[in-house]
Order: C-alpha cells, then sequence, then structure tokens
C-alpha cells in the first residue's frame, strides 16, 4: 500500500517537475526574446497572445511539426542519441534544488556533488551531436565545447567546495539554512566565488561570450547544424533548462536560496533565479565572443588560480 | 504534407463523435504556429539583403511577427528569402540550400532580380532569369528593386494568409 | 616635392626606354609587349616610385586587344597610364604580379574576360565566372544562347 | 601533406568551405580554408558569386542609363558609386557644373560615407560574436539618413540620384533642416559605439594584433581606403587629389598605427565623425544657384579615354570609360575598391585561428557587389 503511494507521488511529482522545466524553459526562451529586442530597442514578438507570449509555443508547434532530417553519412545511433544525452543532466539537476523550505523533491546529503557530476554529463551529448552529424562545423563545435567545458569544470567546481566549506555540509537544503543570518555574497571570499561561479557556469552552457561551441558568426550554428526539428528544439530546451538550473543553483549557493522576508520561499527563489537569468541575457547580448585560445587562457590562467587561493583563503579563515 | 497527416490516428479520431471537431481545433492549432514562426535563412545575395536585414532592425522588426529568428543552418528555417539577383555561379548554392530546408519550406522571391531577372534581364550572359527558372516553387513574390522593408513584411503576412488557407492536399 | 605632370613622366620614361612611345593626343605610354617587365620593374622604383598599380583594365579593339595599366604613387602624387596592344593571334603578355601584388587578381580578371593569358602569372584561372565557363564574355564578338540583347530604340 | 606523423596515429590538415552561404561572408564570398584544427593553414577566396556583368551591360547602354546600375554595385554606398560614375562621364564630357550642385553632392555622399561605415562597424561587431545589438543600433542610426535620402529621391537603398551634370533634385530647407537634426543626433551616438564596442575589453582582445597589414603590403596589394589608413598611410583622395569642393572644406584623416582589424575599424569610426564635420560646413557654405546644368538626354563623347577615381567608403572607386563617339560607351570598367582589398586576405589569415578569419573579413568590410560586379 505504502509503495503504491510511494510510486504515485513520485510520478506526480515527476509531472510537475517536467511542466515546470517545460514551462520555465518556453518562457525562458520568450523572456530572451524580449529582454534582447528591448535591448535593441525593438519590440520582440507581439502578434502571438499579450506581447507574443506565446511565441515559445508557437515555435514548438511549428518544430514538432519539421521534417526531421537524418544526414545520409551521419553516425545514425550518436546522431539520435545527442540530444537526449544533452537535455537529461539538466532535467535531473532539479532533483536537488531548494524550491521551498519543504519544496525539494530530495535532499540529497550529497546535493552539490551530485550537481558537479551532472554537469560534466551534458558535454557528451554536446560532442556527441559533433561527431555524430558528420559535418565539420558540427565537429569543431562539439571539440571546442569538449575542451571549453572541461576547461572550465575546475573553476566552477572548486567556487562550489568554497560552499560547501562555508555550510559545512554538501546537502542543498543545509546550505541554505547555514545563510540564514547572512547570505553568502556579503562574505568578501565568497563574492569571489560567487563570480567565478558565474563565469565558469556561463561557460558550461555555451553563452556569449563564451559561445564558442555555436558561434553563429563562424560556425554557422556550432555542434547543431544538422539537426531540425524536434531534435533541435530538444537542444534548446535543455539550453534554457540548463540557464536556469545555474541561475538556481547561484541562488542557492549564494543569494539564500528561499529563504526571504513576507513571501513565501518559493517566489524568493524564482526571484532570485530569474533575477540571475536577466543578467546572464543582459550579459548575453552586450559583449562579443572570445576566442578559443583566449577562453581556454581565461579559465587556466585567470581562473583557476583564482580559485584556489579562494580556497585557501577560506580554508584559512574557518580555521583561524 | 499535410498538417493533418501528423496528428496521430486521425481516421480513427475522425469517427468518433465530436472527433471531427477535435482534428479541426487541433488542426487550426498546428497551422497556427506553423504561420507564427516563420524562421527565415540567413541568406543576402545583394542588394535586398541590406533591406532584409533592416526589416529585422529596430524601426521595421520582423521579430513582431515571430519571424525574427535569422537562422545560419538551413536545417533549422522554414522560409528562405531570396533576397538579390541570382547568378549563373550561385545556382547550384540556391538549389542545394534549398534541398536542405526541411519540410514544410516556404520561399519567398524578393526583389525584381529574384523574380525575374529584374534590371538585369538584358544584356547579361551571367544572371540566371528568376528563382522559378532553378525548379523551386515560389510562395510569394515580392517586386520593387529592392522592396522596402514594409513590402516584405506585407509579402510575409501574405505568406501566412497562404498558410492558413492551405488545404490539406495542398502541402 | 613638386607633382609631376603626366608629360614630364612620360619624358622621363622615353628617355630611358626609347622602344615607348606615346599615344597620340594623349599622355598614354604604349609599351611593347617584350618590355613591359623592365618598364615596370624601373617606374615601380625611385625616381617615378609608382608603387601602386591601381587597375588593370582590357579593351578589345576588334582587331587587337589593349591592356591598359593605371598607375599611381602614394608618396609622389602622380600617375601614369601604360598600354599594352596585343594582336588576336598572339594574346599572351608577361605577367607583372611578382611586382605588384595587386596585378594577381586583376590579371586574372582580364583572364577570364578577354583571354589575354599573363605568362608567368602564379595563378592564372578565371576568377568571375565559374571555372568551367566557355569563351571571353567581354569581347565583343562573344555570344551566348541565354544572352537576351536590350531591344534599342 | 605538411601533417605530424608517428607510428600509429597522424594528424591531416582538412578543407572547409566556408560560404557562398555563411553568415559572416557578407555576402556570397566562399573561402576555402585549409585547416589544422583551429589553425588555418591556408586561405583561398572564390568569388563571382554575384558577378552580373555590369561591365557588358554598359556597352549596351548609353551613358544616362547606366547610372542606376552604378547603384546596385556598392548597394550600401549608392550615392557615392552614382559620384564616382558621373563625375568620370563628366570629365569624360569636360563638363563643369555648379557650384550648388557640388555642394550639394558633397553633402549626400558624405551622409552616405555615414551610411555604410555604420554597416560595417555593425557587422563588424557582429561577426565578433556581438549577436545583433551593435548591428540593430547601427541601422537604428542608419534609418535615419536613410529616411533623408528617401524624402530626395524616394527610394530607400538604390537612388539613381546624381545625374550627368548635377544632381537629380534641389535640397530643400526642410531637408537641411532634417540633416541639421540627424548631425546633432548622430554625434553621442558615436560616443556610445566606443563605449559599446570599441574600447571593450573582449573586443579589443579579439580585434588587437589581429590579421596585421603593413604599410608596405597595403600599398603594393593597392589596398585602399580605411583599410590603407588604418595601416599608417595617410591618404585620402579627399586630400590628396581633391575633387568637388573638399579642398575648401576642412577635415581630418584619421590614420591607424599598427595597420591591425581594430585599426581599421577605428578609423571608420573617426571618419564618420569627420563626415559629419564636412557635412556640416558645407550645409554652412551651401550657396544658392541651379543645380543641374543644361545638358541633352544623350551624351555623345568624342572619340577619347579616361579614368576617374573617387574615395568611396571602402575605398577609391574608379571608371575607366572609353568612348567611341557614340551614345554607348565603348568600354566601361569599374575599378572597385573592394576587389583589390579582397585580395590581399590570404596573405593575413596564415596560422591565425578561425575565429580570426571572421575578424579580419570583417574589418575589411568588402562587399560582394563591388568585387563581381
Amino acid at each position: 500500500m505504502l509503495s503504491i503511494l510511494t510510486i504515485i507521488w513520485a510520478l506526480i511529482v515527476g509531472i510537475i517537475v517536467l511542466g515546470f522545466i517545460a514551462a520555465s524553459a518556453m518562457f525562458l526562451i520568450w523572456w530572451e526574446r524580449k529582454v534582447s529586442a528591448h535591448i535593441q530597442s525593438r519590440y520582440g514578438p507581439m502578434r502571438v497572445g499579450w506581447h507574443g507570449v506565446l511565441q515559445s509555443v508557437a515555435d514548438a508547434v511549428k518544430l514538432l511539426l519539421k521534417e526531421n532530417i537524418i544526414p545520409a553519412e551521419a553516425d545514425k545511433l550518436v546522431w539520435w542519441l545527442a540530444p537526449f544525452i544533452a537535455v537529461v543532466p539538466p532535467v535531473m539537476a532539479f532533483v536537488v534544488l531548494p524550491f521551498g523550505k519543504n519544496l525539494i523533491v530530495k535532499d540529497l546529503n550529497v546535493g552539490v556533488l551530485y550537481l558537479m557530476a551532472l554537469s560534466s554529463v551534458s558535454v557528451i551529448g554536446i560532442f556527441m551531436a559533433g561527431w555524430g552529424s558528420n559535418n565539420k562545423y558540427s565537429l569543431i563545435g562539439g571539440m571546442r565545447s569538449a575542451a571549453q567545458i572541461i576547461s572550465y569544470e575546475l573553476p566552477l567546481i572548486l567556487s562550489m567546495i568554497i560552499v560547501a566549506m562555508q555550510a559545512g555540509s554538501l546537502s542543498m537544503q543545509k546550505i541554505v539554512l547555514a545563510q540564514a543570518g547572512c547570505w553568502n555574497i556579503f562574505h568578501p571570499n565568497l563574492a569571489i566565488a560567487f563570480f567565478v561561479y558565474l563565469t565558469s557556469a556561463t561557460a558550461e552552457i555555451n553563452r556569449v561570450p563564451f559561445d564558442i561551441p555555436e558561434a553563429e558568426s563562424e560556425l554557422v550554428a556550432g555542434f547543431h547544424t544538422e539537426y531540425s526539428g524536434m531534435k533541435f528544439a530538444m537542444f534548446f530546451i535543455g539550453e534554457y533548462t540548463n540557464l536556469f538550473i545555474i541561475s538556481a543553483i547561484a541562488a542557492t549557493l549564494f543569494f539564500g536560496g528561499w529563504q526571504g522576508p513576507v513571501l513565501p520561499g518559493v517566489v524568493w527563489f524564482l526571484i532570485k533565479s530569474y533575477g540571475i537569468v536577466f543578467v546572464l541575457m543582459w550579459v548575453r547580448w552586450t559583449f562579443p565572443r572570445l576566442r578559443v585560445d583566449q577562453l581556454m587562457g581565461f579559465a587556466w590562467k585567470v581562473l583557476t588560480p583564482i580559485s584556489f587561493f579562494n580556497l585557501a583563503l577560506t580554508g584559512w579563515l574557518l580555521i583561524k | 504534407m499535410a498538417v493533418i497527416e501528423k496528428i496521430p490516428c486521425a481516421k480513427i479520431i475522425e469517427k468518433v463523435p465530436g472527433g471531427g471537431f477535435f482534428l479541426t481545433t487541433s488542426e487550426s492549432i498546428l497551422k497556427w504556429g506553423k504561420e507564427s514562426s516563420l524562421w527565415p535563412m540567413t541568406f543576402g545575395l545583394a542588394c535586398c539583403a541590406i533591406e532584409m536585414i533592416a526589416t529585422g532592425a529596430p524601426r521595421f522588426d520582423i521579430d513582431r511577427f515571430g519571424a525574427g529568428v535569422f537562422r545560419a543552418s538551413p536545417r533549422q528555417c522554414d522560409v528562405m528569402v531570396v533576397a538579390g539577383t541570382i547568378c549563373v555561379k550561385m545556382n547550384d548554392c540556391i538549389r542545394r540550400l534549398y534541398a536542405q530546408m526541411p519540410e514544410p519550406k516556404y520561399v519567398i522571391a524578393m526583389g525584381n532580380c529574384a523574380i525575374s531577372g529584374g534590371i538585369f534581364y538584358y544584356d547579361t550572359y551571367s544572371v540566371t532569369k528568376g528563382t522559378e527558372s532553378l525548379g523551386i516553387n515560389v510562395d510569394v513574390f515580392i517586386p520593387g528593386c529592392p522592396p522596402r522593408p514594409e513590402n516584405l513584411l506585407f509579402g510575409l503576412m501574405k505568406l501566412q494568409e497562404k498558410i492558413r488557407n492551405e488545404k490539406n492536399a495542398a502541402r | 616635392m613638386k607633382k609631376m605632370r603626366p608629360d614630364e613622366i612620360s619624358a622621363i620614361i622615353k628617355s630611358k626606354f626609347p622602344q615607348v612611345t606615346e599615344e597620340a593626343g594623349t599622355n598614354y605610354i604604349i609599351v611593347p609587349k617584350e618590355s613591359i617587365l623592365e618598364v615596370s620593374q624601373y617606374i615601380k622604383n625611385p625616381p617615378l616610385a609608382l608603387d601602386n598599380l591601381h587597375c588593370i583594365t582590357g579593351i578589345d579593339r576588334k582587331e587587337k586587344i589593349e591592356v591598359v595599366y593605371t598607375l599611381y604613387s602614394i608618396g609622389e602624387h602622380h600617375g601614369v597610364t601604360l598600354k599594352v596592344n596585343l594582336t588576336l593571334e598572339d594574346l599572351n603578355v608577361a605577367s607583372v604580379s611578382a611586382i605588384w601584388k595587386s596585378a594577381n587578381w586583376l590579371e586574372r580578371e582580364v583572364y577570364d574576360l578577354f583571354g589575354v593569358i599573363f605568362s608567368g602569372h602564379p595563378d592564372l584561372r578565371r576568377i568571375l565566372n565559374p571555372y568551367d565557363w566557355q569563351g571571353y564574355p567581354l569581347r565583343k564578338n562573344y555570344s551566348n544562347p541565354d544572352f537576351i540583347a536590350k531591344p534599342r530604340m | 601533406m605538411d601533417a605530424t606523423q608517428t607510428k600509429d596515429m597522424y594528424t591531416e590538415e582538412f578543407l572547409i568551405n566556408m560560404g557562398p552561404q555563411h553568415p559572416s561572408t557578407h555576402g556570397v564570398l566562399s573561402l576555402e580554408l585549409k585547416l589544422d584544427g583551429e589553425t588555418i593553414r591556408g586561405c583561398t577566396p572564390h568569388i563571382g558569386y554575384l558577378h552580373r556583368s555590369m561591365e557588358k551591360i554598359a556597352e549596351n547602354r548609353t551613358f544616362t542609363q547606366f547610372i542606376p546600375f552604378t547603384d546596385r554595385l556598392d548597394y550600401v554606398a549608392s550615392m557615392n558609386n552614382n559620384l564616382g560614375y558621373v563625375m568620370a562621364v563628366e570629365k569624360l564630357l569636360n563638363l563643369e557644373i555648379s557650384e550648388r550642385a557640388k555642394y550639394i553632392r558633397v553633402i549626400i555622399a558624405e551622409l552616405n560615407r555615414i551610411a555604410s561605415h555604420l554597416i560595417a562597424t555593425g557587422t563588424f561587431a557582429q561577426d565578433l560574436g556581438a549577436f545583433a545589438t551593435p548591428l540593430f543600433y547601427c541601422f537604428r542610426e542608419r534609418e535615419k539618413i536613410v529616411e533623408i535620402f528617401d524624402q530626395i529621391c524616394g527610394n530607400r537603398l538604390t537612388y539613381n540620384y546624381m545625374r550627368i551634370g548635377g544632381v537629380m533634385a534641389d535640397l530643400s530647407g526642410e531637408i537641411i533642416e532634417k540633416i541639421k537634426e540627424f548631425i546633432e543626433y548622430m554625434r553621442p551616438k558615436i560616443d556610445d559605439y566606443d563605449e559599446l564596442i570599441t574600447y571593450n575589453v573582449i573586443f579589443l582582445a579579439r580585434s588587437k594584433h589581429i590579421g596585421v597589414l603593413s604599410k608596405e603590403m597595403a600599398i603594393n596589394y593597392s589596398v585602399t581606403g580605411p583599410n590603407l589608413r588604418g595601416s599608417g598611410v595617410k591618404w585620402d583622395l579627399r586630400k590628396d587629389e581633391p575633387y568637388l569642393v573638399y579642398d575648401k572644406l576642412e577635415f581630418d584623416v584619421p590614420v591607424g598605427e599598427n595597420g591591425d582589424a581594430w585599426d581599421r575599424y577605428k578609423v571608420r569610426i573617426e571618419e564618420m565623425r569627420q563626415s559629419l564635420r564636412i557635412i556640416e560646413q558645407a550645409i554652412e557654405s551651401l550657396p544658392q544657384g541651379d543645380v543641374t546644368v543644361k545638358v541633352g538626354r544623350v551624351h555623345k563623347p568624342s572619340v577619347s579615354e579616361t579614368y576617374f577615381r573617387t574615395e568611396n567608403p571602402r575605398g577609391e572607386l574608379g571608371f575607366y570609360i572609353v568612348g567611341d563617339g557614340s551614345v554607348y560607351p565603348y568600354r566601361l570598367k569599374i575599378r572597385s575598391p573592394s576587389f583589390s582589398n579582397l585580395a590581399v586576405l590570404p596573405e593575413l589569415v596564415k596560422d591565425i585561428k578561425v575565429a580570426d578569419i571572421v575578424c579580419v573579413l570583417g574589418s575589411f568590410d568588402v562587399l560582394m557587389g563591388e568585387i563581381d560586379r
């Protein structure tokens, strides 16, 4: 009896999470188009729904209808699997995101470690897409992506470790609760960690100024050059879910998660997350792109040393 | 490709009471999606390309109609705007780009050159006389040399109208 | 430095190379096709310092093809025009692309449109027309089935 | 194949075709790149995908009938093309135009130069990955100029405004007010670009010391215009061989220091400022009078040849016209600046990264319309 209830409960949670992911990704796509349009002194989508809110729905419907072209020379299995592998890790990351005091799918006691592990998986999807397409642009895109994500993994993980050290736990809820008095961002060493985190996370999800894997002006569309229809849409959904995930993690680790006065926790959590998403969008529509060697140099010569230094500093501050 | 074919088990649903209504509703939703999200290809041939960019730029803003996502890869486009003079050397390239686009796909011939060769019709040895002479069916012709951005927007709306009125067998 | 007039320049070139002549009524210098290389070599360097090969043009005069070199000097602010006359039977002329790099593409263009062969050119292929194009379009006697002549009034 | 080979593993270079349909080839240029990983080992440009045989058409059109075709050469600076062509024909015909027409031509040509440089700036930033925002800002400003042109001659892109013997229509007081407004509007915008693009850290990192074109190489390849000035050669036809009334107007010729992509870009930004100065002065000293001299509809030059060049936004545009005494030109050769500017590209992109070729190409601001003609 209990086990049936558990399964039903798990299903309900799963559907809610998946629904949230779809809604969030569509909202973010629409929002990005609106934000970019207003930055560029345009309006953006206006015709479908109020100020074009249904634009992403229309796009999704259209992409569903599109023919699914499989290149003749493609490595079929790899080509087929790639979008799924790209979209699954961000979905899995929702397991440990604390939306509210009790609003968490499962508060794993190794939550942060789990997130670190997941962030390395999506690169496999991108690389598979680049390889499987049998297209030179895709291949370059995939290679760039692999190199980039592996380089930025290190500062990303180091900056997350600093938070775990401060909180004394790897559990996401405990980290949130540890920030009850003072958000992490107000500690100088953690503020540095936040900037390192945000920079490397931007690189992890291939956004400007680190969007070299899909660099439109160089590689046409990078690793997803050959993808059409729903498969392309899956990369898109994965990308925007990732965008939400890294913002949500930032909100949790550095901005006190769901904590805040008056409003319920989930609202605070969403406000903080979408606030960081907005900053990332702002950056995207302002900056040019770095070159591949500069990008790697930045990771290894700037971010990684800073992170190590920061790690030592935090350790010293904690045992002082 | 008919929109209705995309709905699974259409034949069975039609027989169920109320199924016909369901089918028409879902068909109109699918058509709505198709017409409100026409992504053009980043593909400028000549002068008209500048006007095409100007249509995407702040004053005219083609993105209002959901058609502002200029994709560089033909795999992700819905509409090919042939913007400019087609030259003999470019023929094969245009045919290939058209073939690379996934169905359902549409073509807008923007400007006189893309319609018939326009100003370059006479006395030239290297200009193809229009998009149709390449064997590509054009959905909307927009005359002008170059057409003003308003014309391109009007052409886009005409294309949307065409999609709306599409009979099932048409495409 | 005083800007040199075209007639002064042609006087200098003529005094150095007796084989060159001047086109009647103009200051265009007609160079025999055998000596284009040495004339070019000379005028590229000071005192004339014509370091900028601006343009190479072909003109189909029906019985002959003229190749016109338009040259300017960035430092000295003067210019000169050289002409080489080629008969239709022998459309060979030495390439000056080793002296002025800009000649590379300009000569390819003249080859493409007129069929003038520049011997010694590093990469003499068609440039504007497809590589398998037949004929030389800017010749006056060029014909093409796709060519529709505009009705003249 | 010069590849590093060991016993069981070997690497080889691979060919990649950039274009003719590629977002950053500015039209239909095709580049055949030989890549070693991300590094370019060789580059062969293939042009001619927009070869419309303008020169053949010219032989079958009267001198006036050919003016609209010049619009379609360098289609973002149509007015300057018109100007270059009609001035070449006027030189062939020994025609002197009125003083007012000269001033109007200067004003219009400089406005179009700003419009053209705006597109160059925007697309360059776009090529470096600043997606759409700088490009759309530039188009927003350009739209103001296009509006003025629209009011003058009734078209947004292909103007056909300059005529043999003057210009098509006089500038009314209303238009002059609009131009003055535009100058006031444009000045702060250029400073905005400096903040958004020019001194952006990433932009500097991407474009400094990339594609360095030395003085000697630039002259030897007959590179002209802002690209030549970016290499530090102070050469501007408007100053060095003044035509129209440029000798009566005061302006500076900006030059770069290193000849890299950033310098070429910076020269364009400075030239926009100078153009604004020129327009301001020209409007102040605009004389009264007719804008056209009385000439017939058809022109019959004597048997003669002429070469005339003007300073276009992209470099020196030359027209070589041969008249044979009839109303048609016997031969008309267009010496387009981008053609020579592009020829130098393979020299500059050896051993740099794929991302940089886009940067170098963008900084040269080539336009296929006038390369292929």
